[in-house]
């Protein structure tokens, strides 16, 4: 088994240096993690080996990009409890939470027929997020609501930035939709799902889980989370960009219409009309993102081999670490709980007086990337009646060192602002 | 032509895919099923008439590859007239051929798969099982849709 | 000035052989291009030394991914003679031409405010095609129809597999949108755009062109054009899988209401509602193919450095030199003009009593890779009377010598399955 | 710290970012403008009252980072009182500064700035300049309502 410490050895971009020489200590694994070699050279390969257009020619190079494609769907599907049938290829996780969205709005205006009319939405029914969303899981449903007369409600979260189980009861008779996050990107609150499940289920109402940071830093498995659908991205779990995943229960995707069409999803078509494929042909219309599946299936597999349940003890210690250096600045205040359980290795915090910016900016200077700004929740902050925040946030390469340099640089930083 | 074609288009298929047995419809089909295989348009309709647990008639209609329409012609010629219960191991027997990439299944097996046999060579072609077994899924179909409907 | 025979040499793929030790003829460009060595580098260096969520952070690494990231947008816009905030990065073609039927979906659904409306359709509005159609640029609109009480109509082809003149009068007073392709993947055919545009003006209704196969071989220039949106694939103008672009005149793309929804295209969002940023942020929801459109750049530089007018020029004779050779055996018959002229280097052929599917197998053994069925544009092939077609697509590294093996072996089809 | 952050953060801008001029509303603006950067979800707005062709009155609220709060602050400092022209002339010189990649104009236009070529070494960063010239946009946009609205 390699130790953690060997890890960061595999990130090539983690050797540069930055601002004249310094070593980086890349602490925005939460925005976007960087990728292995090997995750580079299986992209590499299928470029210079195998790349073509996949279900469509009949020759032999055709013929292994489709294999390689659909092995990645089956790789992925196996790392997060699914079926081969209920993955579904987006371009990231927010396309794939739009593709719901979009499906429902299909259904609602008489498209995929009988099977499709379980989706529909009538004025007055209740669409339920969660005051923790990031907007790629608030925005769709909005917009959702706005054009089907739904009604959009809410869970809000307690001072500590967790889902509000007092709250749950906004789930009730007209809810047919309960769309939440697994684990929050800003106060790293990690969702006990079964509860929320429990309770959809009761008023039949549909699950979406926004799994876009529980798939990138814990095991899961959607079978036994017992959720409808769910959305992740390749990119935050060392994989290339460009890529990411719907779940949906295979018989939900069954009768679910099409969103995007064109290509590769149809049957016959006529200038008159169209029938479409099975899932998962049915959501992914053109020319799909073939290299960067290959490259999730080797981020899979790297993940797979260092093992989840490591990776997620490794960033746990992170998470103390962090929490405990954070609580010893008085100026900072950390947004989210202050204890490392259920928790991911994710704090965002601000500071007295200094504006993330300012604390970025510094931080920076000394080598260490973080990211500020509203990290595109700007609901939580507002709960914590802040407006921006500066976020740490680690991944499986990052060392106790980068933590301690972190710690130290914002130190400084206060210090600058504040001290003199 | 290389021995992998020669091996892929064996005289069976290709007389098959030119004297096709049983290409017509059914006067009065008791089940019918329509098959499309998406990647090329091609589609294929067989029809079948039950006598008791036999099938009476089978007829079937379509366009294809010399794949396809071999793989449905050497169907008629094999089933009609035999027991459905023969017609879904034959099936199931197919279908394990399909998947064996290439490689020929037990004698005994490879046997029974009579002029089947010749479509050894497809299975290392991914994107022509389908073809292949475009027919078969049709017939069992078929035959549910004959029992039950 | 590199000859042409050198290109070849950029493209790493097309160094390998296939079934068993032969020489690799990829002619199936018109599905998806190879990429080359310059491409993939660049990719490769973006991910290993500058990889990060952009338009995000205040670190190095996320300026370096920022201006990577908007560079290349406009060394594409410049490409496709466009301004910069006109070019919206898609995954592929067929989610900008979806993208464009929702932006009018959504404006209709009362979505966009007040400048949208110019976007709503009415029952009995009407949307034009053309039989010539890809189906990405097909159903989408017959989906838009259905769902808002349009009526689709269409311009048929000719027997040579043109856009029928005669049928520009379909577009008249109640016609709201036109959209045809730029070239045909079926026919090779290049449109004469002025006088569709024209018409399409004159009655007041917007013109979408599908540029997939014209910008990836012909100079082209949104703006001489005077289309309103344009569509293209990365994949097929030698860039990576996962990413393409929109095409939106400045004042449309202004007052088109987003389609998908979430991060990054967002001014305040509150639980309530949302405001959304100008374009070409408000179409780009969530973490961007950002490794892709990097790639990108490089290959429009490396197209713009070999020269598109000579690109043309070469793919040209490749195309006069396939048809001559295809008109030579009798039992094909090529589906589209039987002159090079106004006609991509591609040919989509029947071959008399031999369905496609045989005709590619046997060309595969020989190492020549081209696509079998119906090219995801089943009217066309109805046109013409056939399901489906072997079709043969050149790129600038197609050689000569090329075309003259996949004749031969063409040649060798035919004997085998009609001679003996 | 390092010299690029102290270059960065000189004195007079953490100063006016500390003791900000003209923060507050006007009691009846004439032109007013509200600017949001997405980025970061900082605002500022930025209200005039005119006095023929000067800027009689200017204000300002909002919330942002030591550069955006300083720039703010030091544009209320340098053109209350003065005319729309200078106000413009001013504007186009930082906007060129802010463009500058971090090198200074020439030493004319560099003393024409004053306080404002504190911010020479904002425009070094990209993400910065945004927040720098928040302020301008909104004060370009008041001065543009005020005239005509
Ligand atoms: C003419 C034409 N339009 C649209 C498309 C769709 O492009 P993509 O599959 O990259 O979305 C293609 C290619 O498949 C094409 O050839
Ligand atoms: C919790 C959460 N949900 C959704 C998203 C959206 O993911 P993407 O931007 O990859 O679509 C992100 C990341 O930005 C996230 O952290």
């Amino acid at each position: 088994m390699t130790s953690v410490r060997d890890v960061a050895a595999d990130f090539p971009l983690l050797g540069r240096t930055v601002r004249g020489g310094k070593r980086l200590v890349y602490l925005d694994t939460g925005a976007t993690a960087q990728k292995p070699a090997a995750v580079l050279e299986a992209e590499r390969r299928f470029n210079t080996e195998s790349n073509a257009a996949v279900h469509r020619g009949a020759h032999q190079i055709a013929e292994e990009a489709t294999e390689a494609y659909e092995a990645a769907r089956a790789a992925v599907a196996q790392f997060v409890g699914a079926d081969f049938a209920e993955i579904v290829w987006t371009k990231n996780a927010t396309e794939a939470l739009n593709l719901v969205a979009y499906g429902f709005l299909n259904a609602t205006l008489g498209r995929g027929g009988a099977e499709a009319e379980q989706f529909r939405l009538a004025p007055g029914d209740e669409i339920v997020v969660t005051e923790l969303e990031h907007h790629a899981n608030l925005v769709p449903w909005q917009e959702l609501a706005a054009k089907t007369g739904a009604v959009l409600r809410w869970i809000p979260v307690t001072d500590e930035g967790r889902l509000d189980p007092a709250g749950f009861e906004v789930i009730g008779e007209r809810t047919r939709i309960v769309a939440f996050t697994h684990a929050s990107n800003v106060t790293g609150a990690v969702t006990d799902v079964a509860p929320l499940v429990q309770r959809a289920r009761s008023v039949g109402a549909y699950t979406v889980l926004d799994a876009c940071q529980s798939a990138a830093h814990l095991p899961i498995d959607l079978h036994c989370l017992g959720v409808d659908f769910a959305a992740f991205s390749g990119h935050k779990m060392l994989a290339p960009t460009g890529v990411g995943a719907l779940y949906g229960r295979a018989e939900l995707l069954d009768a679910m219409p099409p969103v995007l069409t064109g290509g590769s999803m149809v049957e016959i078509v006529t200038m008159e009309e169209t029938t479409f494929m099975p899932p998962p042909q049915r959501f992914e219309a053109g020319t799909q993102m073939v290299a960067q599946t290959v490259g999730m299936h080797a981020a899979v597999d790297y993940l797979s081999e260092l093992g989840m349940d490591r990776m997620a003890a490794h960033e746990h210690r992170l998470t103390q670490l962090m929490l405990e250096g954070l609580a010893e600045i008085p100026e900072v205040r950390v947004l989210g709980p202050a204890s490392a359980e259920d928790r991911l290795a994710v704090a965002a915090f601000d500071v007295e007086g200094v504006h993330p910016h300012d604390v970025g900016q510094v931080l920076d200077d000394d080598g260490i990337a973080v990211r500020v700004g509203h990290h595109c929740a700007q609901p939580v902050h507002r709960a914590f009646g802040v407006h921006a925040s500066t976020r740490a946030s680690a991944g499986i390469y990052t060392t106790e060192a980068d933590v301690e340099a972190f710690l130290a640089g914002l130190r400084r930083v206060v210090q600058f602002f504040r001290g003199g | 032509m290389s021995s992998a074609m020669q091996q892929l288009y064996q005289q069976v298929i290709l007389d098959h895919s030119r004297q096709r047995s049983g290409y017509g419809e059914l006067d009065q089909p008791q089940g019918e099923s329509f098959q499309v295989n998406p990647t090329c348009g091609d589609e294929c309709r067989v029809q079948v008439r039950l006598d008791g647990r036999r099938l009476g008639q089978l007829g079937w209609t379509g366009r294809g590859c010399s794949i396809s329409q071999a793989s449905l012609s050497i169907m008629h010629e094999m089933l009609e007239g035999e027991s459905i219960d023969d017609a879904e191991e034959l099936g199931e027997l197919f279908r394990e051929l399909m998947h064996a990439r290439g490689k020929e299944l037990e004698p005994q097996k490879q046997e029974q798969l009579e002029d089947l046999s010749a479509f050894t060579g497809v299975a290392q072609y991914p994107a022509r099982i389908k073809c292949a077994l475009l027919g078969w899924m049709a017939l069992r179909d078929a035959i549910i849709q004959a029992q039950h409907g």
